[in-house]
C-alpha cells in the first residue's frame, strides 16, 4: 500500500506491483509511478498536459 | 407492507416516487392522487410505469379514505400550508416535498414565497430531509420536509466546508436546471421550441433556494439560477472565501469527513479524465448527490461543485431515503440504481 | 456466485455489463479486459461506477487466467471470430454481442461485413440470444450470440406479424440510432459540433442489421439507418403489407400472443396521450423493447415500430437475459430499472 | 418599396416573414396581425428582431386597412380558406402559406383535413408557389399557395425522378422534422421535459403532405412522419423502385438537369466526408433545399433524401422566393444567407 | 476588391471566415490555408459552403505566395507567436484571431499559457480588435488582436460599469460555452456521447480568457468556464458589488451611453416575456452581443449577463468588423444576418 | 480537366498538376488521382474504409 502524494489517500498497488507500473488513485485519480518494491513506493507520474474542454 | 398514499401523482416527482416506491419491497401504494386525472391510470401521464402497475389516480380528497401509514406530498407549494393541518391527521408520518415547511422561520418564507406563510405553527414540527445531515432526527420523526432540489445540492456541497470552519463570508452559488425543475406544467415557457438550447438566467440572484443553504449553513447565500438544455440534472457551482490557513487538503478532508460512509454521496474531485467534477449527465435516474471542489491557494477561494438528479436525490428519491430511514430498513432500499454512462 | 468474466470491457457495452453484472446477486465479475486501460480502474472510463466497484483493467490476454464460469465478449466485430476457438476453451458458457456469430451463413457475413469469415465451423453451435423466440434453446446453451441492436428491435417489432403470416413480401425497415451505437470510439463523425443535431443517413440501405431481421422473419428486408440525436436509443419504424384478411384486430393478437408474458416486451400502440408509439427515450437505462403497430385498411399496410436502448436490451441487457435464462435465474434478475419519466 | 401585409405574424411562420422580409431590399412591412398581441411590439415575440424594428402589431382586421401591394397569409389551416375571399380584395397579390388552397381536388382536402373545404371555387385560381417547378406560371401570379414545410422536401426529392420517368409504382415516404414545424401553441404535446429527445411516429401513414407529393408527382405516396429532437429542420427519407434499366448515372443526370442553375437546390450524394446526403442542421436560417440520392442496382431501389429548414425554404423562404418571381426580382434577394457549420 | 488570405481556414474559425467573407462585397478570399487538406475544396470540411465557392485549401506556406492586402490567422495560440514575424512581411494587414497577442504583459501571457512568450516584442504593435472599445484607434491600425470568445462577452458586459466606476472590487464571472469552442480538433473529451448534455467545468477558475477581462477593465476578475450543451454559443453570469450609491437607473444609462449607437450590442433587460437576459440561443449566426444587467439594491450587487456566438461576434465575425472599420467601411458589411427565433 | 469516373462531372486538377496528386470531385466527393500529365488523366483513388457513422 502507497499514500497517494496528491490526496493522501491509500492507493493499493496491484498484487504484483512491477517498477515503473502506474497505478491510479481512486480518491483524485492521480496516477503514480511505482519506484521501489521494498518497500513499495510510488510518486505522482508526470502529467500529459490534456487541454481538456476548451 | 407500508401503506403509503402520494398526494399530486400526476405530476413529476409524483411520477418519480411512484417509479421509486413500485420497485421498493417493504411499500404499497394505496392511493395516488390527482384531480385532474381522477379515474385515468397512472401510465398515462407516467409512461415509463406500462406493465409495471394497473394503479388509477383517485381525486386529491379521496387520500382520506385510503387509510396510509406515510402520506407522501407532492403538490405545489403555496398550496401545500393550507392543507397541512388536515393531512397531519390522515397518517401517522406525513413527508413533504413542497417548499413550504423547509424554512425555519415565516418571515424568511414571506420575503421568498411573496406570500404570508398560512401555517407558521406547523413549522418547528418538521425535521429537514437530508439524513446527511438529519439522520438521528430523522429516525424518529413523523413529520418531514424535504429540501429543494437546489438546495439539496447546494447544501452538500457547502456545508461540509462550513461544519469544518474552512470558509468564511458570503457564497455565491451558481445553479444550473433542466426543464423537469418546472414541474408538468410549465406553461409558454416550457415549449420545446423556447426552451430547447436555452441559457435562461430566470433568477440573476435571490433564487428561494438560497434561503434553505443559508439556513443550513449558516453563511449568507447569493444564488443565481440558469435553465440549461437537459429535461433532468442540478448543478450548482459555488464560489468562497477560504478560512485563512485552510489547505486543499482540509477541504479534502473535510468532504472525507462528511462523506466516507454516505450511500449516495460521492466525493469527486479529480485530476484526470473527462469527468473530473460532479455533472449530472450521468446521476440521471440515480439517488446520488456528486460533490467535488477545487481549491486557489493564489487567491484564497474554492469552487464547491453539487450535482444531482433533481426529481431523484433532489426529490422523490431523497423522500425515498428519509421513509428508508424512518423506519430502519437499509437505507439503499428501492434506490439502488447507479446511473449511467454514456448518457 | 457465477464467476463472470467480460472482454471489452472498457467500451460501451463493456461498461454496460459491468454496470448491470454490478447490480446482480448472483453474479460476481472475475475479469474486466482493455489492453489500453489494463491496471486503470475500470470507474474512470466509466464514471457512474464510481463508489460502486475497485475493479481494475486487465489486459485482454489475462482472461486465460480468470476461472471464469461464463465469458462475455464486448469485442469489435471482424476481431472476435479469429478468437472465438480460444475463448470457447476457457469457460463452459460463453456469450457473443459481436456481430461475428449472428448469421447462419458464412456467405452473407461476407456479404455484409466486407470480409469472409474466418471460423464458419463454428457458427452453427451459436444460438441466438433472443429469449423471446429462442427461450427454450438458450436454457440449454454454451454458445451464445445475441443479436444486434437494431435487429433486436426489428425482429421484436416484425416476427409477430411474419410468424402469424399476417404480412407478405419485403419489410422496409427505417431505423433511427444514438450516438453510442458506434461505441466509445467513434473518430471523427462522432465530434460533438458534428453529430449533434445530425439526421445522418449513413446506410441509406443494406444497413447490416438487415440481414439479421431477414434471418429471423423469413422476409426480405430492406433498412435504412439514420444517426439522430440521442446518446443511447435506437427505434425501427417498419412498413410491410398485409396479408390478405389480416385486420387489426388480428394485429393486434398476434402481438399479444406473442408477447403477453414476456417480462421485458411491452405492446405499445394507444389511440391517446403523448407516447401513443414506442420512443426510446423513456426506455434509456432500461431492458424493456416496446414494441407498437398502426394498421391501414385502406392500403392494405402496416407500420410496426420497436424501440430499445441499444445498450441495454439492444445489446448488455439482452446479454444478462439470456445468462438469466441460460442459468435458471428468474429473468428479470438484476434487469429492474423500468426506464425513466420525464427523460 | 412593395407595401407588404403579414396575417398571423406573431406565429413562428410570422416571424420568420418578418426577419426575412426586414432583410429584403425592396419590401416594406405595413402591417403585422395577431390579435392576442394587438399594439405590442414584433420583438416581444420575435426576440431576434431586437434593435432591427420598432414595429408593432395590429388586430388581424386591420389589415383592411393596410393599403398592403401583397399580403402574405401565415395564419392556421381550416382558418384561413374562410376568410380567403375577404384577403383576395385586399392587395394584388397573396401569397398563402396555410394547407388550405394546396390541394387541387376539394374531395382530397376533405379527406385529408378531415372538414370539407369551403372556398372549393378559390382553389384553381392558386399556383403552386414551387418556383422550382413553376416558375413561369409564378412570374404572373396573383394568387400563390406555397407547399408544406415536408411537401416542399419531398417534391424536391422525387419529381425529378418522376418526371424523368426513372421510377415506378409507390413512394415510401418517411419524414422528420423539428419540434417549430408545430408552430408556437403546441400545447402539452410540445413541453420541453416531453418533446426533448422524442422519436414520435405521430404520423405512422397518410400524414397530410402526402396528398402534395402524390399530386405534384403524380406517385401513390405513403408518407409517415415522426417528430425529432431539434427546433428547425424537415428530411424526407423516400423508397422508391427504379424503372428498369435506370442506373446510377441517370438519376444523377436527372437531378442535374431538373436542379443545375436553381439558385436554392444543391444535389449532395457524396462518397465520402461526414456530409454525404442532405442533413437539416446546415441549413438552419438558409433558403437551401439539399437532395441526394443513393441507388441500390442489386434490388433496383432508390433511395432519394431531401433536407431543409422549415421556417425558411419550407415556409416563408419559399413564400420570399415566390415574391422575388412574381416582382421579377433577383431570386436569392433576401435570401442569401448560406446555413452554419459547425450548428 | 481587397485581397485577403485565411491563415487556418479549415478550423472551425476559419471555416466561419470563408462563409462571411464570401458574402462580403468588398472582399476577395485569396488563400485559405491548410496543411491537413491541401488540395482539397474548402467545402469539405465547411458543407455549408457547397455551390457558394469552388475554392480549394493551399499549404499553410503557400500564403506567402497569395499576394494578400490582408492575412486573417485563425491558428492554434502558442503555434501563432512564433510565425507571426513572418507574417507581417506578408501583408499590410494582419488580424490575429488566436491568444497569442491579447495580452499585453508577457508574463501574464506565461502564467496562463503555460509557455513564455516568444515573441514579446511584438505584442505592443497589435490593437485590440474590438471596434465598441478601439474603434479609432482600430481604423488605422495594421495588426490587430481579436480578444478571445467569451472574453469579448465578458469585456462587453463588464466594462460599462467600469468605465462608470459603478462597481468595485473583484468580479466573479461564470462563463457557459458550446462545444465548438475547442475547435474542429477536441480529441476524446470533444466525442459526442460524452460531450453531450455535459456541465462541464473544466476551468472552476483561473480560466485564460479572465486575464483578458481583467485588462480590459481594470478589475480582478475570476472566471469559471463550463462546457454546456450546444455547439455555438457563450455566455457569461457576472457577479460584482456596485459602486456605494449606484442605482438601477445609472446602471442602465451607462449601458446606454457605452451602446446606443453600436451596430451590434444589445441591451437586454426586460421585466417580461421568455428572453428577458442576454441567451445565445437566438445568437447563432449573428454577430451581436447582447448584454444586460439585474440591480440587487438589498445587498448592492449587480448581476451582468453577456451572449453571443464565439464563432461570430467572438471569432470570426469580431474580425470582420475590425476589417470593416479598418478599410472605413460601413460597420455591418457582411454582417447582416439577425439570429434566429425560433432556434 | 479531366472527367470523374464515378459520376462523369469535369473535375478541374490545380493550375499544375503533379502525378500522383489527389483531386477531389466537386459533385460526388469522390477522391481522383492523378495518373498522367500530358493528356491530364486520372483514376479513382483507393478508398480508405471509414466505418462512417455506426
Ligand atoms: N420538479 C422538481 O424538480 C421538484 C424537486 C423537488 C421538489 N419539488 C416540489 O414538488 C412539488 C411537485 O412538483 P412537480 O414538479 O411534480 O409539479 P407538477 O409536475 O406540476 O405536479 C403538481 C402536482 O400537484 C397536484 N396538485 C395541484 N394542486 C394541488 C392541490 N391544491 N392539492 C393537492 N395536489 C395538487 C397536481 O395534481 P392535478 O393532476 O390534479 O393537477 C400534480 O399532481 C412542488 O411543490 C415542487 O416544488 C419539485
Ligand atoms: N454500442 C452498441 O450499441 C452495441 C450494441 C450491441 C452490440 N454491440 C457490439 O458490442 C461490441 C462492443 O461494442 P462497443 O460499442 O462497446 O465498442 P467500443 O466502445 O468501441 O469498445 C470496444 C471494446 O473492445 C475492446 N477490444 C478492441 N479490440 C479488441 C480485441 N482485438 N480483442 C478483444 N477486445 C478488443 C476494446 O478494448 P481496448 O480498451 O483495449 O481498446 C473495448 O473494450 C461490438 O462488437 C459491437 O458491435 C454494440
Ligand atoms: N411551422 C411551420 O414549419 C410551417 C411551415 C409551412 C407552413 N406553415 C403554415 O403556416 C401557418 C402558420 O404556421 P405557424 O407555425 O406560424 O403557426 P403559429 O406559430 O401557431 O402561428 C399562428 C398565427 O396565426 C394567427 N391566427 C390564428 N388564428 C387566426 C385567424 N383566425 N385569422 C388570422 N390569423 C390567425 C395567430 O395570431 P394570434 O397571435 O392572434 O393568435 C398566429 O400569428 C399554418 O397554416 C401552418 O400550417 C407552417
Ligand atoms: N473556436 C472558437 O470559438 C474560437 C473563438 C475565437 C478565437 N479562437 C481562436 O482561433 C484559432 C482557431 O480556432 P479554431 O477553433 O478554428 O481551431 P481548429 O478548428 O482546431 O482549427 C485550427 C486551424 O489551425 C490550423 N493550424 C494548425 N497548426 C497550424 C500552424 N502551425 N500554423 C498555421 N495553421 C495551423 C489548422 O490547419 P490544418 O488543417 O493544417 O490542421 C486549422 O485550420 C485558435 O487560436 C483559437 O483559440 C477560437
Ligand atoms: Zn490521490
Ligand atoms: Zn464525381
Amino acid at each position: 500500500m502507497v499514500t497517494c502524494p496528491e490526496c493522501e489517500s491509500a492507493v493499493v498497488p496491484a498484487a504484483t506491483p512491477v517498477i515503473g507500473e502506474i497505478v491510479e488513485c481512486g480518491e483524485c485519480a492521480s496516477e503514480l509511478e511505482i519506484l521501489t518494491l521494498d518497500p513499495v513506493r510510488a510518486a505522482l507520474a508526470p502529467e500529459i498536459e490534456e487541454d481538456w474542454g476548451e | 407492507m407500508l401503506r403509503v398514499a402520494i398526494v399530486g401523482a400526476s405530476g413529476y416527482i409524483g411520477g418519480e416516487l411512484l417509479r421509486l416506491l413500485h420497485g421498493h419491497p417493504r411499500v404499497t401504494v394505496v392511493a395516488a392522487t390527482s384531480d385532474r386525472l381522477a379515474g385515468r391510470r397512472v401510465d398515462g401521464p407516467h409512461p415509463n410505469l406500462r406493465g409495471h402497475t394497473d394503479l388509477c389516480f383517485v381525486g386529491h380528497d379521496a387520500v382520506e379514505d385510503a387509510g396510509a401509514d406515510v402520506l407522501l406530498l407532492a403538490a405545489p407549494h403555496r398550496e401545500t400550508m393550507g392543507r397541512m393541518a388536515g393531512y397531519l391527521t390522515l397518517a401517522g408520518t406525513v413527508i413533504d416535498l413542497s417548499g413550504d415547511f423547509r424554512l425555519r422561520d415565516p418571515g424568511t418564507y414571506a420575503a421568498y414565497y411573496g406570500v404570508p406563510h398560512t401555517a407558521p405553527h406547523l413549522i418547528p414540527g418538521f425535521t429537514t430531509g437530508l439524513p446527511e445531515w438529519h439522520r438521528a432526527e430523522l429516525a424518529a420523526a413523523d413529520r418531514i420536509s424535504v429540501p429543494g432540489c437546489m438546495a439539496t445540492a447546494g447544501i452538500l456541497a457547502v456545508r461540509p466546508m462550513a461544519e469544518a470552519g474552512l470558509i468564511e463570508g458570503p457564497v455565491q452559488v451558481d445553479a444550473r436546471t433542466g426543464s423537469s425543475g418546472s414541474g408538468a406544467s410549465g406553461g409558454p415557457a416550457a415549449a420545446h421550441a423556447e426552451r430547447s438550447g436555452a441559457l435562461r438566467v430566470f433568477a440573476p440572484s435571490r433564487h428561494r433556494h438560497e434561503a434553505e443553504i443559508a439556513q443550513a449553513t449558516g453563511h449568507t447565500v447569493r444564488m443565481t439560477a440558469t435553465g440549461v438544455e437537459a429535461v433532468r440534472g442540478v448543478q450548482v457551482v459555488c464560489h468562497a472565501k477560504l478560512a485563512p490557513g485552510a489547505s486543499e487538503r482540509d477541504v479534502r478532508a473535510a468532504f472525507h469527513a462528511a462523506y466516507a460512509d454516505e450511500p449516495f454521496v460521492r466525493v469527486v474531485a479529480r485530476r484526470q479524465g473527462l469527468y473530473r467534477l460532479p455533472e449530472p449527465k450521468i446521476l440521471t435516474g440515480s439517488n446520488h448527490c456528486d460533490v467535488g471542489f477545487a481549491v486557489f491557494a493564489d487567491d484564497g477561494t474554492v469552487v464547491l461543485v453539487g450535482a444531482l438528479d433533481n426529481l431523484v436525490k433532489g426529490g422523490a428519491g431523497g423522500a425515498v431515503q428519509c421513509l428508508n430511514v424512518r423506519f430502519g430498513w437499509p437505507e439503499r432500499t428501492g434506490l439502488e440504481f447507479p446511473g449511467l454512462h454514456p448518457n
